[in-house]
């Protein structure tokens, strides 16, 4: 490429950096041994009680720098990233929508920010009250009899699901089922959870209008089958239509049916998986309840379940004791001789939990549901106008949920840049790009969710970048191709980042070598 | 009250350009006897103001005195600029950095991090968070039985045998039933040693276990569930002896004084793994904080989760990526090394800004701190008339103490006077039902020690 | 100018905006009536009990926007600012240096901040304790007998003290002395400020050397003098070293001596102005204290003076009454009939304050030296290196203090760029620029303070970026004229700003007309 | 602990290349005898940690229950966005925006409030905010003479003459404080008219003032320190028939639903000023708040504090930059409009993030709920025995109750259950010892009003 003139800058994600180099520096660079914040150190003391054999001998090679160094150097490091916070973000089946902040700052009161994960009961109970109203809302919310908070993140939960659904056929010697039916259209974390809980996926193929193939079904499903793993409405963007029947079928096959949540948003306080039939289910909170994804985490997975399910919840939950007075207790393995038991240390994400009430809170039961519409009128209307645009649809029969496919596959074939091209591009424009190639049986596909949180006005400017980007292609693929420009660097290599792996910087690299 | 910035107007225009009348219209994929969910046991919406109020109210119920609970959890100084940062709408409200060029921010705080983690524990590499510490035990067991597996290939009878895995000495009990609840569908069993007089494991004990059969890995916490400091070099001697992979367990800021696990032993152990909350993270009720995942570097395709590399774009500039995610889920599906997605990023985040402003010697000092506390604490609880140590070995941090009476009711009459006193081990331990264990950190101010001192005597009866 | 190709952004100080327009769009151009952050609603009341003919009948024109696009909005514009937690400041006079954030948390304590400013002794002594504590912590810093904490920044500061003398002179019955000795060097709010006090200005030069003549000074020096207000180190960067036979001459004169705290970082806790002879003074803690200068303020300006001011001092301040257990109470103007009054409805800047007090703890005495110590050695080797990369200091043969002002009159006339241009070239690398043209006497100045929260290296490139420029001016004048490049926006037009005076966004312009 | 980065050899480096050998020879042009300044009353430093848990504990002392005390701060809900959005670094550690190119943030932010607060008090201009409410009055009296020396210019003899300014009907006490110790040194003098009967102002009152000799303006606060809704078209006319100038002193909150003052008396007052407090500040002590300034178009340039304007870079692209910058003291110094530099910046900023998340259908509600909670308020006081309305005149959120006996007894007494029950008046108004201002915002509950209905009747001994 071209060297830009001295005077532009492209680099760092901020302003006035015609000095190159410190924007990318690392915090080891940036430091020097005796160098401190200082304000940070207790005073020195001795560890001389320590027998010197379990000692350190060499402190660790962490930075030494100022506070100062540190404020700006991670300050600096922020204005790199897109984020809702900054941007247009309708990377599909991720649901970014707007966290708002009372819910962060709901969770960051002094009171539950100080509370030891075991400290007693009678000095928890405003905690305890939080939660068991979560587990209330979240009960009704999915229509079904039971939940349990502690999932950590949706795959935790998808992981509780399926440990329960083995459970139950344990429980009922029914042990020959060795098999979990996924359609091919599912998330990855479905068939990875699948083989975490010791079984065989079988994968149902979705067809042409974006529903699982039925006939498929009903040939995989038999007496090898422990349960379907579906999502709904389906990470192909569409509802499953046919839910009834595939409920029957995996019901009458002995089969539990397990929901996974991410897609929740599209129908929240509208319809309930379990008035669909579901068994099991997870809610991603971290989407529909709008908790803040960070940077990759944290979440939290909630799990819900019919009746049958109940005794094989995770621990511990949340019981409220009623009295004069209601009082609220953990229940624990103890008392849940069938519980499939505990998946982390304490009690989950605590804090993610607390923001997820405040959001429902502040959604009340008409707000949920003005989620489901607003999230499906925005999808479908963003669905709409790039048609027009000239855009393909995956499944131009069918009606967008909150989530819908665009195809690429033509602009790949005549014009020369793909999928990837365009979302690279329309990060030059100041919008995250869509997901892309998921899920995989659409080729060249951008699975785009604009989320209930989106102005019109901020649809039609993706819409223009699009159609933007398309004549762009026409006319110089080149430039289309690669992109970015405009950002702190431009496409990285990832074949060199697996082949010469660099995990650590130098500096902390063990003697023994380069890692 | 939801976040929605529709007017009636724009509405109207959106429906007109989707040609259907009203939202409702596009539901209408949706089988009508599924729609019209009763969901009138929520209450209505309410303000931002009324939401806070009441939960603050409710956090304000939970307020309490000084703490002196540890157990995988510790109440230690957090720099304000920590929160202040990581805080910040940018690394807050951001996904996981798919689109590199985008999040290169998110990008190189986890290389940091990474980098980081590597040098506290010693070992080669990291990843860049699990969930938690007990689920981090888990998926350094499972990866432990994936490399045993890779490496005898050649005998295919142990792929479908029982993996045995020793948990050697005192690990947190509930790290130990969650990585049971996380492995034991993958015909994995944990066994644990017990504890010797002092209370840790011992060489011989752990011996004793691998008589029983063949061994895939050892695991080791330390400081151990009791504070106490575990013989590492020769439980990670014997889980060599044995042809067993070694696990380390720990706590990042016991790091910056006791012997990294990358040195157990000389040569270190295979895996370190263990919870970040001490590094920046608020105890807010055990989570959100994040599991940490270290390894040899042999080992790094089978570390799950996410990981981040350095590498350079298209211009030669050095730039950061997710790097070997042929790991994952969302390119490996069911032949995955975990189901991991979501980890712990923004945890992650704060833990990475924390390490850099403590730095080697203010982590250093902080652990000192923590340590010159606890010993007062001990003395000053040993002070009241029938406590005593239980356990003889040096411990980090935190102590079992013998109050001579069933230590849950101490707790109790302890949490009446606003302290966190401790765990009462009675529910862990039977034969510790007199035991309480202990943690004095940073925070804890020689006031704090004197309040625990005198409620201690109240419960206890001699105040005289 | 050539317009930079498409798939260059210039535009908003953030990553990824080819898309233009909207990064500078303001919060008015995204409202719609109608829309609304919902959740920060209260549910609507009516107002019937008041009175129509008071009533508003239409409401204000503020913009209506949706909770996601105010945060999105006021995001995208922060970043577009130079901060000190983004990049080196070095703004003479000013104080740029790292706001401890610390601080910042022990300010936003939810006990400070809800207390309101009238509520009763008995439920305020943890505030006044801190408030106490940080007069007592003023008065040693300064060698003086008492401290006034109310005037809200430097300039009130210097009203308040001004006023003081002017009130001991009438106390005194001393009415004729008409007149404030200020040196030409002197910042602009201590003319404005003897002018608010009823004064007139008499002005005296500072020499090439960069002290006072003292001849003018004994020549404008007499019966009419009321005092003299001096900065010391003064705005020339240099300490004044005859303030002894200042002190004396004024002194002697029957006037007294008024200390600009702007500069006392460059002595703190190492030489007092007290001890220096002046009898009266402000801090500004938002510089010496490093309280945070949040974009143009709030600042804090406590006043403190000698004995013979006391009565004088403005009100209220804290008392602490010894007994059993201390207790602290106000003192307010009923107990002080000589006060000059109350300079605000309240009592000040309370929260820059306890930032103020929390630096002081921090510091302590070891660190306040500390910070005079490296704030003088910054300066100085910044200085150094400048001149010995070429460039002409103002003052070649003095020391710096905590600051120091380079002139480039010669390259304004060898090489057509002026310190204006310099400035502006150094944003383009990364730098917020010295402060320029103040003082007035030196041409073409800069005035450079880089604090003692800057490493050398930050230093180091500071020194390498004006080499660079010098260079880049040699070969490509207009490269440097033109600058900025790389910022959001190039030069302003200034111009057209005062004569085309647009204050108000369109939208919320009364119907008589454009502001 | 100073916040320097500086390594020892990094600082022999440094003094090397100056050339000295220690740092305190940097110091010798400095007399000796000035040199080694006695500090020693002030005590070591401290970490972060000991200094957050010491002002933690004080500011802890003085957590109180809720809080019915206005007169002139207001206790209103900020969204949590305001001060997560204000606090970001780029905002808080700013400095002036004196480089525009490298300021468009905090300049547009400015640009934003200006036109805001024009459209709240329907004045044609607004400054970029001066200290808080007291002070502004100050600076609007001071302009109002500048304004009206100036048209007077060819009347010598008014510049040196006292300059009558009259207060009409109920300003706040400090206020007037204020303002009269600011103004005194340039020959003003502020006489107030007090007030009638229903605790407001009086148009006779005025008009006997003004018989006193020349008004150069009169000074409205609307709503006015007793809360009570002053007749100001009445009073602006007043002003307008004695040829003075209008200022007008008013609540932005209460502007949402109040008559904004550019419309008073038909075509609105010359200058507008408050305190922004209610506009998304904290009380915390009073401090940092903002005052506003607002003006007609033609005053404009005796407005005093910055003024930003928008106007368009060498490109043509739209941006913004201090304007008439010859009204301030870094240009004019003696002849600037006042000697203000540093203003309150980031409180403006947090004021405009506030107004717009509320709107003015928000702002609107919030006054409307402080109306009804006030009203609430009254009814649950004046139902205790004894207790009753002192004046009549309509109020705004904001009510003065007379006890029937000493008021600062009663209040104290509340105090003593946790409650900041509102301000006696008998400190400043001797006739009103009885009285207690009192005031309620949206933010207090129908349990708050209990509770202060409650402690009252416990002063007053009326409990049965
Ligand atoms: C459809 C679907 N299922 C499951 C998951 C996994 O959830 P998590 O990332 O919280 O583990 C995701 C998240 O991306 C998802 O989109
Ligand atoms: C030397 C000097 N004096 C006085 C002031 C005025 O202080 P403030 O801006 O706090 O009013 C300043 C501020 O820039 C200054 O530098």
């Amino acid at each position: 490429m071209k060297q830009q003139p001295d005077r532009v800058s492209h680099s760092p994600g901020a302003i006035g950096k015609a000095r190159t180099g410190t924007a990318s520096a690392t915090i080891f660079d940036l430091g020097a041994p005796g160098r401190a914040a200082a304000a940070q150190q207790p005073s020195p003391a001795a560890l001389d009680d320590l027998p010197a054999a379990c000692r350190r001998t060499v402190p660790p090679e962490l930075p030494e720098v100022s506070e100062l160094q540190a404020v700006r150097h991670y300050t600096n490091l922020s204005v790199r990233n897109f984020a809702i916070d900054n941007r247009f973000y309708p990377l599909g089946s991720c649901t970014m929508k707007y966290n708002p902040r009372g819910a962060h700052r709901a969770a960051s009161l002094p009171g539950f920010l100080a509370r030891h994960p075991l400290a007693p009961e009678s000095v928890s109970q405003g905690f305890l009250a939080c939660l068991h109203e979560l587990q209330e809302t979240l009960k009704t919310v999915t229509g079904t009899a039971a939940v349990s908070l502690t999932p950590m993140a949706g795959a935790q939960g998808e992981f509780a699901g399926v440990a329960m659904i083995r459970a139950y056929h344990q429980a009922r010697g029914d042990d020959a089922r060795r098999e979990i039916v996924i359609p091919t259209a599912a998330h990855g974390t479905n068939p990875a959870t699948a083989v975490m809980c010791g079984y065989a996926v079988r994968e149902v193929a979705v067809g042409t209008d974006g529903d699982v193939d039925i006939d498929q079904l009903r040939a995989a499903v038999g007496a090898q089958t422990a349960g379907i793993m579906l999502t709904n409405p389906s990470t192909c963007g569409v509802f499953e239509r046919r839910i009834g029947d595939i409920a029957d079928i995996v019901h009458n096959a002995g089969g539990l049916l397990y929901y996974d949540g991410a897609n929740l948003n599209a129908i929240l306080g509208k319809v309930r998986p379990g008035d669909m039939g579901f068994d099991v289910l997870h809610m991603n909170l971290h989407k529909t309840f709008a908790t803040p994804h960070g940077g990759g985490g944290p979440g939290s997975g909630p799990v819900a379940v019919a009746e049958r399910l109940v005794p094989f919840l995770p621990v511990p939950f949340v019981e409220r004791v009623d009295g004069e007075e209601p009082r609220y207790r953990w229940v624990d393995a103890d008392e849940r001789p069938q519980s499939i038991g505990r998946l982390s240390a304490f009690m989950g994400n605590a804090g993610i939990l607390i923001r997820a009430l405040a959001y429902a809170r502040m959604l009340g039961r008409q707000g949920m549901e003005r989620v489901a519409d607003h999230a499906t009128l925005n999808a479908n209307y963003l669905m709409t106008r790039l048609r027009q645009a000239g855009f393909t649809l995956a499944y131009p029969e069918r009606r967008a949920t909150h989530e819908f496919i665009v195809t690429l596959q033509k602009e790949a074939s005549s014009l020369g840049v793909n999928a990837m091209d365009f979302a690279k591009r329309l990060l030059d424009y100041g919008f995250h790009a869509p997901t892309t190639y998921f899920p995989l049986l659409v080729p060249e596909c951008l699975l785009i969710e604009p989320t209930e949180t989106e102005t019109k006005a901020e649809l039609d400017a993706f819409v223009d970048a699009m159609a933007r980007i398309r004549a762009e292609a026409a006319q110089d693929a080149e430039l289309v191709r690669s992109a970015p420009w405009t950002l702190p660097v431009s496409r990285l290599d990832d074949v060199k980042a697996a082949r010469e792996l660099d995990l650590t910087h130098a500096a902390t690299r063990t003697p023994s070598g380069e890692t | 009250m939801p976040f929605i910035p529709h007017t009636d107007p724009e509405v109207g225009a959106m429906l007109d350009a989707i040609g259907v009348d009203t939202v409702d219209a596009l539901f209408d994929e949706i089988d009508d006897r599924l729609r019209g969910a009763d969901i009138s046991a929520i209450p209505p919406g309410e303000n931002e103001m009324a939401m806070l109020a009441e939960l603050a109210g409710r956090a304000r119920e939970d307020e309490t005195g000084p703490c002196f609970l540890g157990a995988g959890c510790y109440d230690h100084h957090i720099p304000a600029a920590v929160w202040d940062l990581a805080g910040r709408g940018e690394f807050l409200t951001a996904y996981t950095p798919y689109q590199a060029e985008a999040s290169q921010g998110t990008l190189q705080v986890i290389y940091e991090y990474q980098s980081m983690m590597a040098a506290l524990t010693g070992m080669d590499v990291s990843n860049a968070s699990v969930y938690e510490g007990g689920s981090a035990l888990a998926e350094a067991v499972l990866m432990a039985v994936r490399i045993r597996r890779r490496r005898r290939r050649t005998r295919p009878a142990s792929d479908s045998a029982t993996a045995r895995v020793a948990v050697a000495g005192v690990c947190h009990p509930h790290y130990v039933e969650t990585a049971r609840c996380i492995v034991r569908h993958q015909g994995i069993e944990l066994v644990e040693t017990g504890f010797g007089p002092s209370g840790t494991g011992t060489a011989e004990a752990l011996a004793e276990v691998a008589a029983d059969g063949d061994l895939v890995a050892v695991v080791v916490q330390q400081p151990n569930f009791f504070g106490a400091i575990e013989p590492v070099d020769d439980l990670a001697a014997g889980a060599k002896a044995n042809d067993a992979l070694t696990i380390a367990v720990v706590n990042p800021v016991a790091l910056a004084a006791l012997k990294p696990p990358g040195q157990w032993n000389g040569d270190g152990v295979d895996i370190a793994c263990g919870d970040g909350q001490p590094l920046g993270v608020p105890m807010a009720s055990g989570g959100p904080s994040f599991g940490f995942l270290c390894a040899r570097r042999d080992h790094v395709r089978q570390l799950p989760g996410r990981l981040v590399g350095r590498t350079v774009d298209a211009n030669g500039r050095i730039g950061y990526a997710l790097t070997l995610q042929a790991r994952e889920q969302h390119i490996r599906r069911g032949k995955a090394t975990s189901n991991i997605c979501t980890n712990q990023g923004l945890l992650v985040t704060a833990a990475t800004i924390h390490m850099a402003l403590l730095g080697a010697s203010g982590l250093g000092a902080v652990a000192a701190e923590c340590q010159r506390r606890t010993r007062q604490l001990v003395a000053a609880a040993c002070a009241v008339g029938g406590v005593t140590r239980r356990f003889d070995a040096p411990h980090f941090h935190e102590c079992v103490l013998d109050l001579g009476r069933p230590a849950d009711a101490v707790a109790a009459s302890l949490a009446k006077r606003g302290i966190v006193g401790g765990l009462p081990l009675g529910a862990y331990y039977p034969e510790l039902a007199n035991c309480l264990l202990v943690c004095a950190t940073e925070r804890r101010t020689a006031a704090d020690i004197d309040a625990f001192q005198d409620a201690l005597r109240h419960a206890l009866g001699s105040d005289a």
